[in-house]
């Protein structure tokens, strides 16, 4: 299979989509770039270049350029949507939720409910989140608990350019609004891709590997490190299953009881911040459904309760790693580990 | 493009049945019958009916809170209305939406919204499937004066603007959000903010249709034709609180008094048509016979109807299987 | 001691505060009412009537009025905060934080850390919440669990008159940002409230009953609901221990864990929606640090994962009740409870 | 007010110092020493030293995520900042901020944002707070022409109006938002949005340092005695890219070069009190000595630091124990 980055992945994914249904469009600040511009257009493909080379396949008509507007043009993509097209809005990073939530939270997401079921909104939200990039307090969040919270949303986190691509078409084709969290430490990150156009289906979790010993839950970027855990863990006898959720909201539910079940013991690595988030939110689940079957208490690895520092010293420490992950599991696994 | 007679009987029907609309709504509440939030849009009716007449299938419009009047000028079932405010599964929104979330995405109505400001950015979009799919629609926004303070709305503006979209502001300004004064909220003025977008506004008196009417074929005819957004800044007066509940202590003595006896809508109508001979008294007292009727018919059955059960709480989340 | 309702003690709070420390101010949508108008003014005193009358006390120089602009006036108290003042402000429902939650977020909750701990930010917001009311998917949300997901945020949900008073005065006298969550079907509740200003500690719950059999955990409204059940289930020989942690954020994990030691058995109750929320974080802390002292599994009583639906049928349906609390606490008791 | 001798060496020495420090961090950037993203304003520093030349402790800024310039000007130790820049534990914010973050209160200086149209609504608070408790201060928000589209930009300038807050919008119109330019993304005009709020708006050339601190002092005159809000729409261009690492181009060619040889802030500047005999070449030519030892000094210095330590990283997140 060709070797493509999760940049080049997104990138053919909105391509193909583009191609095959005329009602997807794309729009965001900067996503060509150039926009009344007297030099290069299509300048950017966004601050990270990963649309770069639609526009001029595809034109101005369907790759809109924005102002800084997000309320604006989040929301114009949810009424678009509710009216016929296919958007796929670049909010760029996830940080900037704040200026435009009510029209994802309680606009898009609640028109299909609020209305009786009659509405559709095939919206996808494409935005960049995760630390790690000395990028400081307000470009490092990831916050997708808060749209998991949120029901009649779906939130998608691919961990690599397999996943980037298939999520993505997936969203696109979808009749709900979708939410895809892109890492931005990802983007240079290879994988081998397909070029022909597929689909992965919301809710149905990727065990990366299978273990005896501990399950391992991971979301986005996570995924990579947890898999990195388990080659380390591995070689000190410890085996670890490692489960990939994909998405948040829905959630297999079924693969992450089952194999926990298999394993008795759980560690959930979830690079958001401790309060409210998806590594209490698989933990509630687990002990709920499967009183008993734990071997040991579960482990949450997560960020601390504190904004993202910049310095990279503290920047770091703040990010969970491979080793805190490590360390979890051998907790999980009780003394002599 | 003229008023024809037809044209001006549906125009005097749709603000009748607003007014009954929105009275028998008002009684229901003050008997303890309708639960919840509940926005009445008595009084203004000559807005939203003056600018949906320019609108079919096509187009799209997006609503307030205030939105019942918006939704039956749009063509939406009145009947499937007055269940949907009594929390029935018959509702418009199978008693899951509510008054502040009427919609019915079949006719243009994009929905109610109980978020001030919410509409616009909606409003946007629905231009934009209108450009972009080639349609020939149009789509509207009403905005109230409280509405236009919010930054939703002016981004809005904006992005119409520069995305030469389709669309039409329509600033409902009642002269209160709440209880507090737009000539107090308002900086500057709507037709200087409209300016300042490089948006042409048009003020217009909200109790007369006829001028409602032209100024909206203006603006309707602009952006079918291309030409962009405009503003239309539509003075007017609501009748009962800002929702039902709301003693309205803070407008001046016997300020709605005045208005309903010097220019009330469906009264300003009725008098010109009669003066000027195009309709008669007659023709319009038929109207109000059948809407009173139609009415009481709605709320009879309404009240009677079948409410939601369990098995509808966790449907119409999704679209797929969740 | 006197009885007063939940809105009496929230204006006597505010009114209070006002008199002792001059910095304090108000502001929001109709806190007075009347703003400009030709008629009464302070005619709403918000639209529960919970400020009513402290404008005529206070002038209209510290209770202000402001246009319907979250963004400015919640951004515009966060920035008075870090210069001087200690604003209250009201977010009249919490649902309406989409506008304006990125100066909640990233300014006021964040000033602290990114500016290396020289920023103080005084700022209170009051907030309505919860369902009940038939406000339909726009007006009852609950919504704590995001912002309690927010590092530099504290978040208080009183649960009583008495709780209101205590927590809005330590949250105004409080150096950080605090968002004061309230229930819009308590206002009329009555119950005992001291006179004079007094202060509720954030971070220490209360323990409104102590019993052997179970531990129950509830937040804002829903701990009447858990008292409510707790006195039903005594009659059928079950006793239960009812946590109010009164503050989710931050978060009294021992009296949590101790409780939940003493008893062995957890329900948490809470009337957000299920997805990364306070039950899971709760049902997360406890399985992680208390691993084994759980006699059974734990029970998350919470709303559906489904916007709050108008119709009263649905909604009544939908607000986890006295009874959905007790089913739990027999399920947790286990076969012939 | 007129200019003393020592107020154009300080102007002159302000410009200079942002000019060396932001063509020091270029460099650094360049090779790899300064982590994250890094917006510089170079080429701009005639509006920030024009502006805050008129600010003295009372009064607050609010700056962007292009903030340096304005840090500088508001009087924040450029040492400080420069270790911030550099992540290091002695930075201004312990090494928590880093460049989109820089802050020091203690000086008005709010902080510059990663959020655009950040500012806005925090600059009405500062100016909230001086007016309540009548310290007579001002507060000054800087906008870019991007952010003069955002939703809260807007908002701010209607409260401010109706508060009647002391307050200055400034909006720095470059002519681009990354690659996205103003004349595209501005519907209307600056003016006339201001206009559209009620506010007076002047605009300025804003590589004139004379033509901004004279507009400048116009407008904070107006706050401070009272008189609300107003605007100044000020044009000048950027010598860098949006942030560091942009390739530019979408700018046309020349275009850079041509402004640095045509209307260079400090180079015009210079020619003008030379030509007005107010400073002569000697004066200046020892500020630009003295300013780039500084720099070098803060630079060396801030490569040198100590790092923040894991103690450090849960400290500061709340005042109180939690
Ligand atoms: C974002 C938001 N802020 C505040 C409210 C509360 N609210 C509902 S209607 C209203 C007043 C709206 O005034 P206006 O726009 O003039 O419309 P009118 O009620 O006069 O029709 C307010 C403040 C809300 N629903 N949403
Ligand atoms: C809310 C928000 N949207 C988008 C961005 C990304 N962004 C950072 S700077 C910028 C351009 C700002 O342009 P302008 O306001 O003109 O300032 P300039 O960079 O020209 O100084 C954008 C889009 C952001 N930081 N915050
Ligand atoms: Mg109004
Ligand atoms: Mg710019």
């Amino acid at each position: 299979m060709p070797k493509k980055s999760y940049r080049q992945a997104i990138n053919e994914a909105i391509r193909q989509e583009m191609a095959r249904d005329e009602r997807v469009i794309i729009m965001g600040e900067d996503i060509s770039g150039g926009m009344g511009a007297p030099g290069e257009q299509d300048a950017w493909g966004g601050p990270m270049g990963v649309t770069k080379g639609i526009m001029p396949d595809f034109s101005r008509d369907r790759v809109l350029d924005t102002p800084i507007t997000e309320s604006a043009f989040i929301g114009c993509a949810a009424g678009a949507a509710a009216t016929g097209l296919r958007p796929v809005a670049e909010l760029m990073f996830v940080d900037f939720m704040g200026v435009c939530f009510d029209q994802i939270f309680n606009q898009a997401a609640k028109f299909k409910y609020m209305f009786g079921g009659k509405a559709v909104t095939p919206l996808t939200i494409r935005t960049m989140y995760g630390a790690g990039f000395r990028a400081a307090s307000q470009h490092s969040q990831c916050l997708y608990p808060l749209f998991t919270h949120i029901p009649g949303l779906k939130v998608a986190l691919p961990s690599n350019p397999y996943e980037a691509k298939g999520l993505l078409t997936q969203a696109i084709r979808d009749d709900d609004p979708v939410i895809v969290f892109e890492h931005k430490a990802m983007y240079d990150d290879e994988g081998e891709v397909p070029d022909e156009a597929y689909t992965i289906p919301f809710g149905e979790a990727n065990v990366t590997r299978e273990g005896d010993d501990v399950t391992i839950v991971a979301f986005g970027r996570m995924v990579n490190f947890a898999n990195e855990a388990a080659d380390n863990l591995e070689k000190a006898g410890i085996s670890c299953t490692v489960v990939d959720p994909r998405t948040t909201s829905p959630l297999d539910r079924d693969t992450i009881l089952e194999t926990t079940e298999e394993t008795g013991r759980l560690v959930v690595v979830d690079e958001a911040h401790p309060r409210c988030n998806m590594a209490s939110d698989i933990v509630g689940l687990v002990s709920q459904e499967m009183f008993g079957a734990l071997k040991a208490a579960p482990q949450m690895v997560t960020a601390p309760h504190c904004p993202v520092p910049f310095s990279p010293a503290l920047e770091d420490i703040y990010v969970p790693g491979v080793a805190r992950i490590e360390a979890a599991v051998r907790q999980a696994m009780g003394k002599g580990h | 493009m003229q008023l024809s007679r037809n044209d001006l009987l549906a125009a005097y029907r749709k603000m009748r049945l607003i007014r009954e609309f929105e009275d028998a709504v008002h009684e229901e509440f003050s008997a303890g019958n309708i639960p919840g939030f509940v926005h009445l849009y008595a009084g203004e009716e000559a807005s939203g009916v003056g600018i949906c007449m320019h609108l079919d299938d096509r187009d799209a419009i997006a609503s307030t809170h205030r939105g019942h009047g918006h939704c039956i000028a749009k063509g939406c079932d009145e009947r499937g209305m007055m269940f949907e405010i009594f929390g029935k599964k018959d509702g418009l929104c199978g008693g899951k939406g509510g008054s502040m979330h009427i919609a019915d995405l079949s006719v243009g109505m994009m929905g109610a919204n109980g978020i001030v400001g919410g509409g616009p950015p909606l409003i946007c979009g629905a231009a934009l499937t209108a450009k972009t799919l080639k349609t020939g629609g149009v789509a509207v926004a009403f905005v109230g004066d409280g509405a236009s303070n919010q930054g939703t709305t002016f981004e809005s503006y904006n992005l119409a603007k520069v995305w030469n979209l389709p669309a039409v502001f329509v600033v409902e300004d009642n002269g209160y959000a709440e209880s507090t004064a737009s000539v107090w909220s308002v900086g500057g003025s709507q037709a200087a903010r409209a300016a300042g977008f490089g948006m042409p506004c048009t003020e217009v008196d909200g109790h007369d249709f006829f001028a409602v009417w032209e100024a909206a074929r203006e603006a309707i005819e602009r952006a079918r034709n291309g030409e962009g957004p405009s503003m239309l800044h539509v003075r007017l007066n609501r009748y009962y609180g800002h929702f039902e509940g709301d003693a309205i202590s803070y407008k001046g003595e016997g300020e709605i008094e005045r208005v309903k006896a010097e220019k009330d809508a469906l009264m300003l109508f009725r008098n010109r048509v009669i003066e000027t001979s195009l309709l008669d008294a007659g023709d319009m007292d038929a109207i109000d016979r059948e809407v009173k009727e139609r009415i009481v018919q709605c709320v009879t059955e309404a009240k009677a109807g079948a409410s939601p059960t369990e098995a509808d709480l966790l449907t119409d989340v999704y679209t797929s299987a969740y």
